[in-house]
């Protein structure tokens, strides 16, 4: 079906704001009698708090309220697993773990206060790698772990077929002699010994990967304001309106109809602003002080004490048959979730677990997932989380396999690629994959197994790598409202905060489409709390979730003109029809166009909803990408030259912004790959600012080549699929194969730097 | 960012008079852009500012018979885009063309980054390449130094609290003279250095190395002179062989200590390779020197 | 502390104030006369989201103390469009995709703005060189290049001047 | 941050030993110790001065002698200060240790575990890792030198 408005570049509805510097964040509500909040953060990886003396920073004039974990709720707080306080009660499990809040009339007094509160600690022995953790004798991080509750939020994304041992969490993670676990996952289809004892060769090869930050640019900020008869009044940069209303009224027992969430633009997020903690601390120094409070987080406080990537230990060993069949697949994956599974959301667990056995249709397949809890930073989610990981691991091992088995790296994809009618290796049913048609066509853009990239120079070693992946499209539930406004045009209330992927521009686009008028004749009304309930943006669900709803209130609203119609002429509501944006007579030439209707049914709502509500869809997107790189001999220095992307795709709403997330996409998996990562020394942040927490710049980007590969079905609407959470996975292990084709050197652990890759030459020439 | 009591001079008088009263509680602010962080940081916290921004002058990059003066207050980017320096001294434009980003080259100062004495920074490379001297100034009079000697320690130079980086002179190299600067990044193109390296070569009529200069950053708690280098070329042809070899002496001669952007041990190595790429560009261009 | 004098120019708006020397451009920007276009992202001068343009040339609002911008004219994104009417860049970043979250598209449109005035019809390398200091973690940076080879490659090139105040930036 | 420095002394341990008990001798062979004061037991005051720079640290606060095993020629020290700059405090553990390295030598094997707040934790690390390296080179050759001045000799 030919689309008028999908699948056209239409401008973003908050363009003009956010090119103007008139788009508001939430550090721009400026209130001149907001007090400035902070912390006093720990600077021990694990000790005992013998004692706080805020005396002298109360002394000073300009402090109006010092709180500790003595003053406020004792409930735990937690997106999933309820474990962590908001500021530490007894013990300190972290670095930078929040141990006091400060209220301060200005910035200035705040940080003299900051400095001189003062916290006696009594160290306790520390664990930071998350193998150790798991030992026996280790230090048990969380003696209480079996009175944590589960925040309520229930497991989605797993099917009949796939076996969740016990819980994602909770006592089946207490069993003797395992240690610190937040969360245990197993999932699987076939008989794995069995299917090893079949194979002819067995590979094993072990990976990891490092703690990386969503480096938005925003940090994280809110401001809570509570009026006299106690409402609360909360902008924060954040991911849900709704969660953290729903996290409000729980921790301050107070009816969700009194906090009112507003929606401002977010800086940023991929999936870095779940949680909201300090939403809640800055809520208890408001109400100490019974004024508003605004915190600002310093940009090394949300690198020190942020919601980053997990860093990951990745264990894989396939069985394979003598033709090149992966038979038997056991995939094992560590997850380094830092001191609390707080702000880890849903199941305190990675779906990017599932992707451990990659995209291939191998009979005989066991995955298990530990999340761990070591003294280093919480983790949370980032962009298709768990799943770089777990695909670095995946990719890099199956080039291995290729290599050791004499055998082309694509073809032998190609021919373990999943095929209509398997399902994926994790159990989980599959609809209309397109893993075939993304292999063949990266192969065609690249000119696979032609015509290979020479090097520049003589020091210089040309290379080309593969990677393949998939990726689900993303759950959740939303609610929008439709309306017909006095003048004809139409109105769209929704609660999605726009955190930059174009969303309400696509619900203008859709809108338009199905309505059948020009997309400036809809605005888009976004509300925070007092719209309709939306569960929060996250995994891509865009198209999905809040398209179908879109879709489901516009044809609502054309079925509801339809019947007024009707009614007003009185004819049979099957004698209408709708047409150019009116209601047509078909027995007749009467018309009603939206204006005529606004005016006529002036004196009634033309008011419509939508709601759509989905788990995990059968579908998923497939991609693929090829890296030329080149790698300096002498230095270990690699360049990208080239990327080639294929994703699969099958109605693309708007061509710009869809493009932009893969771009997005790319360049992030490229930070991650050749220069991004949290350093920690002794469970201590080192890097704490973005001149030394590197982040690609425009002077990085290499040039990119992207085709779209075109596939029959898709959940979202207009068949649509999602875009948001591609890319990204699959560049590291994509580079890693260049750099091992160019010069024999198989880096296993990220970031892939040039001493890595130097050291590995120099361990080539030594033998 | 603690209080403090901001002056302003309109002359440089003025500005050293302030200085001899308050000695340490006080300090020279030009571009800011090192200052500023470190008491954002609050780890200097000084009582006073005085700033050169009214100073007059103090800006002018001018040729003064056979050196050129580049005044303490001129922009990175100033000496970058100047066409004099670009036709006297390409070495200078070049290495102030390679200092982190556009903007801190439109901020950050001449003398500012001198006296900052941040052993990762490029300019003092050029400098001692080009056998630089420093005007320093103060109300008990002036002294000029070498480049060369100013740098002690981290952040730490010979300046007196009391005196002010006036001035820097570089003398005018002669013909035959071919300079190169090498600054590598390994990860990002706006990254602090793994190491850099600034080379001079000067040949006789006879085709013989007359002068050899060879600094290197990133690599030490000051830039680094290569002084077994330079030794090993002067007075020599430059063969490949002999580049080669003068490039590996280097390793003994640093002391890098580990950090984000490699190891001690990989900065050694990679001082080695880009000192030889730097000797050899510099080589090739002695020829096309005016 | 002594309160200092401030004599500023902005967007071709003249502001006096008596301020504290420990005051950070940015935050005299965004609080003291409430321009909050400007932001505050890295605060360390690597990230580019407060650049601001002082007598043309930017300046990372958040390194500079708001006294030395006394007696000088500074552009915050605020003053780039003249009135209703967006300027060419401010449209290329809607039409080319050179923006997502916005957060750091102030700075963005302040840097490629003063490129094209230095340089109207920058190349790809020059684009890249100058465009570096300006971090951005939505758009990979690809669209932001496009929409400035978008005005680079239109016949007018330069930016009209920013506002009347800036011809001797 | 942890370090460890050796360095070889004359004579045997138990020439040393009194000499590392004596905290005031020992800070005097760490640069910018000052005024150290016996409190009470073990314990002591003292300030320290450190210059990178335009950084001024000066701290002030309480080190303690925490062990003692002349068994095996281990004693082992914590101080806590702060900065009176307000810029944030240190926590140093600091172990020294006596192996005798045949009939007129001991080995002096110092291990250091250092542990910034406030600001300093935060902003400081790559600053201070860089001199507190060579500050502690510094003390193992001021220790060495005091070998002419034939410290504590005789005193056991």
């Amino acid at each position: 079906m030919e689309h008028a408005v999908v699948g056209r570049n239409i401008p973003r509805v908050e363009g003009p704001a956010k090119v103007t510097g008139a788009c508001l964040y939430t550090a721009d509500l400026i209130r001149r009698d907001a007090l400035w909040g902070g912390f006093v953060r720990s600077p021990y990886p694990h000790a005992r708090i013998a004692g706080i003396d805020a005396s002298r920073a109360l002394a000073l004039s300009g402090v109006r309220a010092v709180i500790t974990g003595k003053d406020i709720p004792m409930l735990l707080y937690g997106l999933a697993v309820r474990d962590k306080p908001v500021l530490a009660r007894d013990v300190v499990r972290y670095v930078g773990e929040k141990v006091a809040a400060v209220a301060a009339v200005d910035e200035a007094a705040l940080e003299e206060a900051l400095a001189l509160i003062r916290v006696e600690y009594e160290e306790l022995p520390a664990v930071f790698d998350p193998l150790e953790a798991l030992r026996a004798g280790a230090p048990v991080i969380h003696p209480d772990y079996r009175s944590y509750e589960m925040a309520g939020i229930e497991v989605r994304g797993t099917s009949a077929t796939t076996d969740i041992v016990g819980s994602f969490f909770g006592p089946f993670n207490m069993e003797p002699g395992r240690h610190n676990v937040q969360s245990l996952w197993r999932i699987g289809k076939g008989e794995l010994e069995q299917g090893f004892a079949e194979s002819d060769h067995i590979f094993e090869h072990s990976f990891s990967t490092q703690i990386v930050h969503q480096a938005f640019l925003e940090p994280r900020a809110c401001v809570v304001e509570i009026d006299r008869e106690g409402r609360v009044d909360i902008t924060c940069s954040n991911q849900s309106s709704f969660t953290v209303r729903k996290g409000l009224a729980r921790y301050a027992g107070i009816a969700e109809d009194r906090i009112r969430v507003h929606p401002v633009a977010v800086g940023g997020s991929f999936g870095g602003k779940e949680g909201y903690e300090e939403v809640l601390a800055t809520y208890d120094l408001a109400r100490a002080c019974g004024l508003p409070v605004k915190i600002v987080e310093h940009y090394a406080e949300e690198l020190m004490d942020g919601e980053p990537r997990h860093a990951a230990v990745v264990k894989v060993r396939t069985g394979v048959k003598k033709d090149g069949r992966f038979w038997a697949w056991d995939g094992k994956v560590f997850y380094n979730g830092g001191a609390y599974a707080a702000r880890t959301p849903f199941i305190a667990n990675m779906n990017g677990t599932l992707r451990l056995a990659g995209g291939y249709r191998t009979p005989h397949v066991r995955i298990e997932s530990f999340v761990i809890y070591t003294n280093q930073l919480p983790t949370g989610y980032f962009r298709a989380p768990g799943e770089v990981q777990t695909l670095f691991g995946v990719e890099s091992h199956v080039d291995m396999m290729a290599d050791a088995l004499g055998r082309d790296r694509l073809e032998l994809r190609l021919q373990n690629v999943v095929r209509p009618g398997d399902t994926l290796p994790s159990g989980e049913p599959l609809r209309d994959p397109s893993g075939v048609e993304v292999l063949e066509r990266i192969a065609e853009v690249s000119g696979w197994g032609h015509a290979r990239p020479a090097a520049s120079r003589p020091h210089l070693a040309a290379g080309r790598g593969l990677a393949f992946g998939h990726r689900h499209i993303g759950a959740g539930e939303t609610n929008v409202e439709l309306f017909v406004e006095a003048d004809g045009s139409l109105r769209l209330v929704v609660s999605v905060r726009d955190q930059g992927v174009g969303a309400n521009t696509m619900h203008q686009q859709v809108t338009a489409e199905i309505m059948g008028t020009s997309p400036d004749r809809i605005r888009i009304d976004v509300r925070g709390t007092d719209g309709p309930y939306d569960e929060g943006v996250r995994a891509g669900r865009g198209v999905h979730i809040e398209g179908r709803a879109v879709g489901h209130a516009a044809s609502a609203m054309i079925e509801l003109l339809r019947r007024k119609a009707a009614a007003h002429w009185k004819v049979p509501f099957e004698d209408t029809a709708w047409q150019n944006a009116g209601v047509h007579h078909t027995g007749s030439a009467k018309r009603l166009g939206l204006q005529d209707m606004a005016r006529l049914f002036r004196d009634e709502p033309l008011r419509t909803g939508g709601h759509f509500k989905a788990g995990k869809s059968d579908y998923y997107d497939f991609q693929a990408i090829i890296a030329d790189v080149e790698v300096d001999q002498e230095t270990g220095e690699i360049r990208v030259r080239q990327l080639y992307y294929v994703l699969d795709v099958t109605a693309v709403i708007n061509p710009m912004l869809h493009q932009g997330q893969i771009e997005g996409g790319i360049i992030q998996g490229l930070g991650h790959t050749l220069m991004e990562q949290l350093v920690i020394e002794d469970g201590r942040v080192v890097n704490l600012h973005l001149g030394d927490y590197r982040i690609p710049t425009m002077g990085d980007v290499p040039p990119l080549s992207i085709s779209l590969v075109k596939s029959k079905e898709g959940p979202g609407i207009f068949n649509a699929k999602s875009v948001a959470e591609v890319g990204i996975s699959i560049v590291a292990p994509a580079i890693a194969n260049a750099v091992c084709d160019a010069t024999g050197v198989r880096i296993r652990d990220l970031p892939l730097t040039a001493e890595k890759i130097l050291n590995g030459l120099r361990a080539l020439q030594a033998r | 960012m603690r209080a403090f009591e901001y002056h302003a001079p309109a002359s440089l008088d003025e500005a050293q008079e302030l200085l001899a009263r308050h000695g340490d509680e006080a300090k020279l602010l030009a571009g800011g852009t090192g200052l500023i962080i470190l008491m954002k940081q609050l780890l200097v916290q000084p009582a006073r500012l005085v700033s050169l921004r009214k100073v007059p002058a103090l800006e002018r990059i001018a040729r003064v018979n056979g050196a050129l003066h580049v005044g303490a207050t001129a922009t990175h980017r100033a000496v970058e885009m100047s066409p004099m320096v670009r036709e006297l001294l390409p070495l200078l434009s070049e290495v102030y063309g390679h200092v982190a980003t556009v903007r801190i080259r439109e901020m950050a100062t001449v003398g500012g980054g001198l006296a900052h004495a941040d052993p990762t920074q490029d300019s003092p490379l050029a400098f001692l390449v080009l056998d630089a001297s420093v005007r320093l100034s103060s109300s008990r009079g002036q002294r000029t130094i070498a480049v060369d000697g100013l740098f002690l320690d981290h952040y730490t130079t010979v300046l007196e609290p009391d005196e002010v980086l006036t001035e820097v002179l570089v003398p005018l190299p002669d013909p035959g003279t071919g300079t190169a600067f090498m600054k590598f990044q390994p990860h990002t193109v706006a990254d602090y250095p793994t190491v850099s390296v600034a080379a001079g070569l000067s040949l006789d009529e006879s085709g013989r190395c007359r002068k050899a200069r060879l600094a290197l950053g990133s690599v030490g708690s000051t830039p680094v002179r290569a002084r077994t280098a330079e030794a090993m070329l002067t007075g020599n042809r430059l063969t490949p062989q002999l580049l080669g070899d003068a490039a590996q002496s280097v390793a003994q001669e640093l002391d890098p200590i580990s950090d984000l952007r490699g190891s001690a041990d990989y900065k050694r190595k990679m001082a080695v390779v880009f000192t030889r790429r730097a000797l050899e560009a510099a080589a090739a261009r002695t020829g096309k020197a005016a | 502390m002594k309160k200092v004098p401030v004599k500023v120019l902005v967007n071709g708006t003249m502001y006096e104030r008596q301020i504290e020397p420990n005051i950070l451009l940015v935050d005299f920007l965004r609080y003291e006369i409430g321009l909050t276009g400007t932001k505050e992202g890295c605060s360390v001068g690597v990230c580019g989201a407060c650049t601001v343009l002082v007598g043309g040339r930017m300046v990372s609002s958040c390194l500079a103390l708001a006294v030395i911008a006394d007696g000088t004219e500074i552009t915050t994104i605020e003053g780039v469009a003249r009135g209703e009417r967006l300027s060419g860049i401010q449209e290329a970043f809607i039409r080319c995709g050179g923006f997502q979250c916005g957060i750091c598209t102030p700075g963005q449109v302040l840097a490629a703005a003063a490129l094209l005035r230095e340089t109207p019809h920058p190349g790809e390398a020059e684009i890249r060189e100058w465009m570096k200091g300006n971090l951005c973690r939505c758009t990979g940076y690809y669209g932001i290049l496009r929409s400035i080879q978008d005005v680079a490659a239109s016949a007018a090139g330069a930016e009209p001047k920013l506002n009347a105040k800036l011809n001797h930036g | 941050m942890k370090f460890q420095h050796r360095c070889i002394l004359p004579g045997t341990p138990e020439r040393w030993w009194a000499f590392l008990l004596d905290v005031p001798e020992v800070g005097k062979c760490i640069a910018g110790v000052e005024d150290i004061q016996p409190i009470e037991g073990n314990a002591y005051s003292g300030s320290m001065r450190v210059k990178i720079g335009p950084v001024g640290l000066n701290f002030h606060g309480k080190l303690t002698l925490e062990e003692i095993r002349r068994e095996d020629w281990r004693a082992a020290f914590q101080s806590e200060a702060t900065d009176r700059g307000l810029a944030g405090g240190i926590r140093v553990r600091m172990s020294m240790q006596l192996h005798p390295q045949g009939p007129d030598a001991t080995e002096l094997v110092v291990d250091t575990d250092a542990v910034f707040m406030g600001k300093l934790g935060e902003f400081g690390y790559p600053l201070i890792r860089k001199k507190a390296d060579s500050m502690m080179q510094d003390f193992a050759r001021r220790v060495v030198e005091r070998t002419a001045s034939g410290p504590a000799a005789g005193k056991d």
